[in-house]
């Protein structure tokens, strides 16, 4: 089992830097996702581990050798490209086969018409077939192998290629949104297809999706990526629940975190609105509070705030209120909180505290609010 | 007098050009109201081309110098006009310098199609150098062929790629007629209905050709090759036309002492050589420039006109005053020694024959490619010669009615 | 099926290929016929007017021996040209186009021949194919082989031209699949090296030459149309000879219309010319037009 | 080491390809009579570069011919491309009965030799009183089905939804072929334009035709004017002639090869 | 303002039939949301409205005239292309300036350099230069929009796409897919000035989505698409709650509606796995009885269920168990329900009964279970 490593990584197109000295680990059998922004340079550093771009600084190493100049096709990994990039000649069954024919048969086998009769080839042309099979079945791709490219709808194609990548035992995985076309039911499916592909492989996965549901279930540890800066990797619980910095936690989380004036007493208590929060800390002035808004509960007492907004999710609602000035949302189950003036409270473990450098600040005492 | 302008079309401007502007230069002179544009093309077969070309649709030359064996098809065509009146209405040609003889050359289709404005005949050029090396004396050359082979074969034994000789037989027939001509052969019958080259002259012509090849040492080369290595100073004897000798004295220049001398003797009594060159044909139908285009042909063929255009070219003269009067051209010759061995034949001369019916020019192609068969060695002279006698034959035009 | 929507497409089509229809009409197809319809006549150039003798020319056709190594001559010099300066090309392009340094340089260089003037290339072939003072049998002799007269010699006078010809074309196939491979998304050629293929050939295979369909065929359409119409170079270098051995039909068409002065002759050889170029032509698009793959 | 080989490789095929032109340039540096000396030098033992240039400046219009050349060839590539690039489009992109017509017109076209149409066409132009002018060299050559051929080969790649997205954004389909399918061919319309030239600059047979004397005369009859009237067999000069009417065409391409480097991307689309 | 409504349209690809007789009218100034799995024929009838694709069957009308023969540049629509569709030589502001020259410039006027001089061309170019700028600064291209489409990530692509489409005032918006490639941020942004751009221009829009939160949130109506045809089109609530076949509640919602295999009695009343549910019907038999995740309780008494595995979501956490042999997911909030062995209860009006066919059975009466 290999792992990957990236070390100081950087990278610019022209004037534009895209990356600044990446420094990423992906351990031997992790999966990893990459959230961040668009443009934040995701692809561009999965392209650099594929080596299909090179970097300006920095070294790629795959199962701990350096692979910073190899050509792609020696360092065994596999992708999916964010644009797909399937060959739009040949059917999705000879797109998925391509990385096995690659490796599988040799130069000579491979000849169009002379190929076939080689000794061994059509075994090994065989064995293909299946593992094409074996790959389309669970992606619901079976009835779809005849044909090419054009003629496949948007997120067919996406499966496809996603199957071109999982067809074969890598090193490393690279995916790049690769679910990003499907619908939540194929989504769902698909997810645990690519959970139990890794878990048989043990393939370390690096995984870039914008969705973070996708990322916190499936990933072992979260890398959030902004503006070509790694600003923290850890477990989904510890970048949702612990993020180190405000960008990160307002990157997490949808809808996304509420962040509100505060102020930090001389005695250290935080106040939020003129009523404290049962949170003290350190440092001294102005703060920001940061609440998720399923960390916020409808009370029969707390901050009054009133809705101005209501956003109906199905098995959830968003309220779009204010306390005082400053907006906040919250999410509560369907049905409720029909009045239009409510009040709210909120655990304080759960409220994070960042100081005006957007680091976060630690709560040193907490009580219940 | 009106002022009038009149198109000209000549061919080879390279060999002609510097004549044609002497002598338009002196007739201006003369005649200040007629005033000329030239045509020119490249060669003898484009000019033809242009002339039948401008004839489908609309003339606009009024003189054109044509070679002329091609004389033979304008004036079937019914394009080239008769000059015999216009000629005569000046007085007698033979005073004039149109010797019977002369004015055979350009007198095709039963009438005088053209006034011949330059001839030539094949001459031989040798390098006097390997001539030298090889044991052959410049000044004393073999003058018959089997002297010649011999020569070749010294020459060639002499290594480093060198080659004896090389005679022009590809092209056209005109290097043909000089072999069969030299036996005192003719082409076609008297009649013109059947060939008369099938006998022991043409047979003896194509013999000549495979003794080339075989006890000569011929190389199968084309004829820009032959030239070029000729220039280089690895060819050592030569033998194609004086028309040449200008361009070729260019190209030597300082690699080698060039030397020319006339044709090896075939047979010293009926042995003829065929003339190469152009005659001015008339063209013109309106009256006035007809007029004029008759007044320049008239006057560069006449003695003055042809001593500049001896002059300017090499070309043996056509105008037997330029050759009798010693006041026109002596002074030439001693100066270019060179452009002697060519007048030294001029007795010899008879016209190119032309073949006649629309395969003309077809005949001539044929008789090329059996050539080839020789010089490469594919066939026995025998045997081409039952084939061109065969091909030719089906090419002649078949007696109406 | 009703082709809803087509009714506008079908108009723009016309108005957009109008304008070259007319000019293909009136340039092209009008005087090719006029010319062509001349091979039922004995028309010679300068006798008007022609007489109709409707298939005889063909008859003649039939037993000319020119006629017959004319085409023969021109089915091995299709053959050794057309597929030698296709292969040729797209091997430079890619060559090129891989190389890490100089590629302005060579495919200048490779380019040059697709320049070249007539009239100086053909003094240029004749010194260096020399059979006495040319480098290439100066080349030959050093190593101890008598090199053949390559332009005077029936033998190899048409592999010279077809060398020739080759050297033309490969220059200009160069350029169009240089042009054809441009159009190839980086993207694919990207996916191909992450999945595996390792070696030029993988890639070529893979992407590249799949990719290249269109331009392929175009450019074998063209080389294959280049080589039938071959002209130039027999009629200054060689023309023809020696005895026939490097005619081909052009040249003949052109001989026996403009030098034999037999247009009518002529245009009855243009026509047996076309009719059997249009038949392989439209088979070969036929047959590959349906596989290539287009975008 | 693999690189190195590429480049070993391709220098060698190089100097073959380029030994025509090698000659070309050294001779033109010569005199005459050392053209042809046995053991062929490349560089020549008296330059004669002066006198050879010299020759062809002074003796013939140089400026007149390469202006000609320049109308002739401008005139042409415009039309060539107004007409070309809309039926190319059309045939490749547009179904509309009677197209399998056209491309087999197109098709026939390409294999009809310059000298079938070449008389009645000169009997036309004749007969418009037309000889001798810029028309006459320029209107015979303004269809080229080649070029037809060549853009309907190239528009037939470009996707599809890139023509649809230009026709929901309004544009019409002449629009489209100059908006959207041109551009995405740049490499084949200068492919072509860098073909149509060569070959109308190096064409003898149609201009010798239909003009007379210098005044139209293009680069490739000007050498052969060159050759004709002035240096006959005078081989320095004549290569001097074919070297500076061959150069700008050289410059040409190497302006224009640029346009082969700048790939068309089709990242637009995605799948 | 125009509507559209689509008749009979019908389309096969060779064999294959995409689209059934779909009926479908998006009413003047509405937002409607076309969902349904991938495959199911979603593009392929935007196509057909963009007159890009000509239907087998069927008629377009726009506003009221039937247009199902017209040029798309006749139609007035604008499309968001799901694989985006920009022209690869433009760049960002030239991409999403193109519609807008076409409609504004003459023909003249769009002539490369002259047109930049005949009168009133300059004022027309800079006021579609302004207009770019305003609908590049919302979503974020702003410092982009000099680049082209090569040197874009796939998200800022996907973005340029849709402001190409929105920077004009068509009558009809088609967005197929335009926020899926996405962040969550970004995307609600997005979703907001989408929301905000229809509002304004009160252009009828249909919008496909595979994200139901994005289609319920957005839409006023929604339209389920399945193998080509509509099974129902309604209210977010009607599709989400009162789902017309089994099918429709399948599809929507995330994680999936359980579907247990019920009993109905003698009596109507409906059991599950013995015991009771509250709910009684007209039918008899075995009925399938759908509880979505959201909709099912962890509570001190009801069905027993093991806990078989947890999914972490940030916000909740997903619990799948099985009651009986039958598996049910669950979703709660998260540090809740540790215990491998729980009881579960549901409020019967939240459950939702099928026949057989697939075919919604209407609860007669409800009692709290
Ligand atoms: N040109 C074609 N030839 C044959 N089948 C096609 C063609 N285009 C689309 N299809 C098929 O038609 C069906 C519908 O395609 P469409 O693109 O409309 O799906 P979609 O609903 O947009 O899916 P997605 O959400 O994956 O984009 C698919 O099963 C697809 O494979
Ligand atoms: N060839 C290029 N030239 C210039 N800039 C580029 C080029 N390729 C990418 N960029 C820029 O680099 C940045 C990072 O691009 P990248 O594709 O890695 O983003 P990403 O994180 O994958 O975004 P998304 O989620 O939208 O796909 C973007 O701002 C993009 O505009
Ligand atoms: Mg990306
Ligand atoms: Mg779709």
């Amino acid at each position: 089992m290999t792992g990957l490593e990236l070390r100081g990584i950087g990278k610019a197109f022209g004037q534009t830097t895209v990356l600044h000295k990446v420094d990423l680990a992906v351990r031997p059998g992790e999966f990893l996702a990459l959230l961040g922004p668009s443009g934040c340079g995701k692809s561009t550093l999965m392209r650099i581990v594929a080596g299909i771009e090179a970097p300006d600084h920095g070294q790629v190493l795959i199962g701990g050798s350096e692979l910073t100049q190899a050509h792609p096709a020696a360092r065994n990994v596999a992708m999916v490209f964010q644009n797909y990039a399937l060959y739009p000649h040949l059917t999705a069954a000879q797109n998925i086969a391509v990385p096995l024919a690659m490796r599988r048969l040799s130069a000579w086998q491979r000849m169009p018409l002379l190929g076939g009769l080689l000794p061994g080839a059509r075994a090994i042309r065989r064995a293909i077939a299946q593992d094409v099979a074996r790959v389309a079945e669970p992606l619901g791709l079976a009835h779809l192998l005849a044909r090419k490219p054009a003629q496949l709808s948007g997120g067919q194609r996406q499966r496809v290629a996603l199957a071109r990548a999982v067809v074969r035992d890598p090193s490393v995985f690279l995916l790049d949104e690769p679910l990003s076309n499907l619908d939540a039911a194929l989504r769902s499916s698909t997810r645990r297809e690519i959970v139990e592909i890794h878990r048989r492989t043990g393939a370390a996965t690096l995984y870039v999706t914008h969705d973070q549901a996708e990322a916190l279930t499936m990933a072992d540890r979260v890398a959030v990526m902004l503006a070509g800066r790694i600003l923290q990797c850890g477990t989904p619980r510890e970048v949702y629940e612990q993020p180190a910095d405000i960008r990160v936690a307002r990157f997490l989380g949808d809808p996304a975190i509420n962040l509100l004036q505060a102020e930090a007493g001389e005695d250290g208590m935080v106040r939020l609105e003129g009523r404290t929060t049962g949170l003290r800390t350190r440092q001294r002035g102005p703060l920001t509070l940061g609440l998720r808004p399923e960390a916020l509960q409808v009370a029969a007492q707390g901050w009054p705030a009133r809705v101005e907004a209501r956003e109906y999710l199905g098995e959830a609602q968003l309220l779009h209120t204010r306390i005082g000035p400053q907006p906040i949302i919250l999410r509560v189950p369907p049905g409720l909180a029909e009045a239009p003036l409510l009040h709210l409270c909120f655990d304080p473990r759960e409220a994070l505290l960042f100081g005006a450098d957007g680091a976060r600040v630690p709560a040193l005492e907490v009580q219940h609010a | 007098q009106q002022n009038v302008e009149i198109t000209v079309h000549y061919a080879q401007p390279v060999i002609f050009k510097e004549s044609y502007d002497a002598i338009a230069g002196a007739f201006a002179r003369r005649e200040p109201n007629i005033r000329i544009n030239w045509v020119t093309t490249p060669n003898y077969e484009e000019g033809m081309q242009l002339i039948l070309r401008q004839a489908a649709t609309n003339l606009t030359v009024d003189l054109s110098y044509q070679g002329f064996n091609r004389l033979r098809l304008f004036a079937e065509r019914g394009i080239a006009q008769d000059l015999m009146p216009l000629l005569r209405a000046e007085g007698d040609p033979a005073a004039m310098g149109y010797s019977p003889n002369i004015l055979s050359l350009a007198h095709f289709g039963g009438f005088q199609s053209g006034l011949a404005y330059a001839a030539s005949n094949p001459i031989m050029y040798f390098n006097a150098d390997l001539v030298r090396r090889a044991g052959g004396n410049p000044d004393a050359m073999p003058t018959d062929w089997p002297g010649i082979f011999q020569l070749s074969q010294r020459i060639r034994a002499l290594g480093g790629g060198t080659e004896g000789m090389w005679y022009a037989w590809p092209g056209d027939d005109w290097m043909f007629s000089a072999l069969l001509f030299g036996h005192g052969g003719r082409m076609l019958s008297e009649d013109e209905r059947d060939i008369a080259f099938a006998g022991p002259e043409g047979l003896g012509a194509l013999r000549l050709l495979d003794r080339m090849v075989k006890e000569g040492g011929m190389p199968n080369l084309a004829r820009d090759a032959a030239q070029q290595a000729f220039a280089a100073g690895r060819l050592g004897m030569f033998f194609w036309t004086t028309a040449a000798l200008r361009g070729t004295m260019q190209q030597v220049g300082r690699n080698f002492e060039l030397r020319t001398t006339v044709m090896p003797v075939i047979n010293a009594e009926r042995g003829r050589l065929p003339t190469g060159g152009a005659a001015g044909m008339l063209i013109a139908r309106d009256a006035a420039k007809r007029e004029a285009a008759w007044k320049f042909l008239r006057f560069s063929t006449s003695a003055e006109g042809t001593t500049l255009m001896v002059q300017n070219t090499g070309y043996v003269p056509t105008n037997q005053l330029a050759i009798d009067e010693p006041r026109w051209l002596a002074e030439f010759y001693r100066q270019n020694p060179l452009f002697q061995a060519a007048t030294r034949q001029a007795n010899i001369m008879i016209p190119w024959y032309a073949f006649p019916g629309a395969n003309s020019v077809r005949v001539t192609q044929t008789m090329v490619d059996q050539q080839a068969r020789i010089v490469e060695q594919r066939a026995t002279p025998e045997q081409v010669l039952a084939e061109m006698a065969s091909e030719v034959r089906r090419l002649l035009p078949r007696p109406r009615g | 099926m009703r082709e809803p929507g087509r009714r506008g497409e079908a108009l723009a089509g016309w108005l957009l290929t109008t304008p070259a229809a007319l000019a293909f009409l009136l340039l092209v197809l009008a005087p090719t016929l006029a010319a062509v319809a001349l091979a039922f006549s004995d028309y010679e150039l300068g006798q008007w007017p022609p007489a109709w003798i409707g298939l005889e020319n063909f008859r003649e056709l039939w037993t000319d021996r020119g006629f017959r190594t004319s085409f023969v001559n021109t089915l091995v010099y299709v053959g050794l040209v057309a597929p030698l300066s296709v292969l040729g090309g797209l091997g430079l392009a890619l060559l090129i186009e891989g190389a890490a340094r100089g590629r302005t340089l060579f495919r200048a260089v490779f380019f040059l021949p697709v320049v070249s003037l007539t009239v100086a290339m053909a003094a240029a072939w004749q010194y260096l194919l020399h059979p006495t003072i040319g480098p290439v049998n100066a080349a030959l002799r050093m190593i101890g082989v008598t090199g053949p007269a390559w332009l005077s010699s029936s033998d190899t006078v048409l592999l010279s031209l077809a060398a020739i010809g080759i050297w033309e074309g490969v220059g200009f196939n160069m350029v169009l699949f240089m042009a054809g491979l441009t159009a190839i998304p980086r993207e694919l050629r990207e996916a191909a090296l992450v999945d595996g293929a390792r070696g030029g050939w993988d890639r070529f295979r893979l992407v590249t030459w799949p990719l290249l369909g269109p331009t392929t065929l175009f450019v074998v359409t063209i080389s294959l149309i280049r080589a039938v119409r071959v002209f130039d170079t027999v009629a200054v270098l060689t023309r023809g000879g020696p005895n026939k051995a490097s005619e081909v039909l052009l040249y003949t068409m052109y001989t026996e219309g403009f030098t034999f002065l037999r247009l009518g002759y002529s245009a009855a050889i243009t026509l047996v010319f076309l009719a059997i170029v249009l038949v392989l032509m439209l088979l070969q698009t036929r047959v590959l037009d349906r596989r290539v793959h287009y975008g | 080491m693999a690189s190195g080989l590429r480049i070993m490789a391709l220098a060698a095929l190089g100097l073959l390809f380029m030994a025509p032109y090698v000659w070309m340039l050294a001779a033109s540096l010569k005199a005459t009579d050392e053209l042809f000396r046995a053991p062929m030098a490349l560089l020549p033992e008296s330059w004669a570069a002066i006198t050879n240039y010299g020759r062809v400046l002074r003796e013939v219009p140089v400026g007149l011919y390469l202006w000609n050349g320049l109308v002739m060839c401008g005139g042409i590539l415009v039309f060539q491309l107004l007409f070309a690039i809309p039926a190319g489009y059309a045939l490749a992109k547009l179904r509309f009965a009677g197209r399998d017509w056209l491309f087999g017109a197109v098709m026939f076209g390409l294999l009809v030799p310059a000298h079938v149409p070449a008389l009645p066409l000169y009997m036309a132009l004749s007969a418009g009183g037309w000889l001798n002018t810029y028309a006459a060299l320029i209107v015979p050559s303004t269809i080229s089905v080649f070029a037809i051929f060549l853009f309907r080969q190239f528009f037939r790649s470009l996707p599809q939804d890139l023509i649809n997205a230009a026709r929901l954004d309004g544009m019409g389909e002449a629009a489209i072929v100059w908006r959207v399918a041109l551009p995405n061919a740049w490499p084949a319309a200068t492919a072509f334009a860098i073909f149509s030239v060569v070959a109308h600059w190096n064409d003898l047979f149609w201009p010798l035709i239909v003009t007379t004397g210098h005044e139209r005369a293009t680069p490739a009859l000007g050498v052969l004017y060159f050759r004709t009237e002035e240096a006959g067999d005078d081989f320095g000069a004549l290569m001097a002639a074919c070297t500076i009417m061959t150069a700008p065409l050289v410059l040409a391409f190497l302006l224009a090869q640029r346009r082969f480097v700048e790939g068309i991307s089709t990242t637009g689309l995605k799948g």
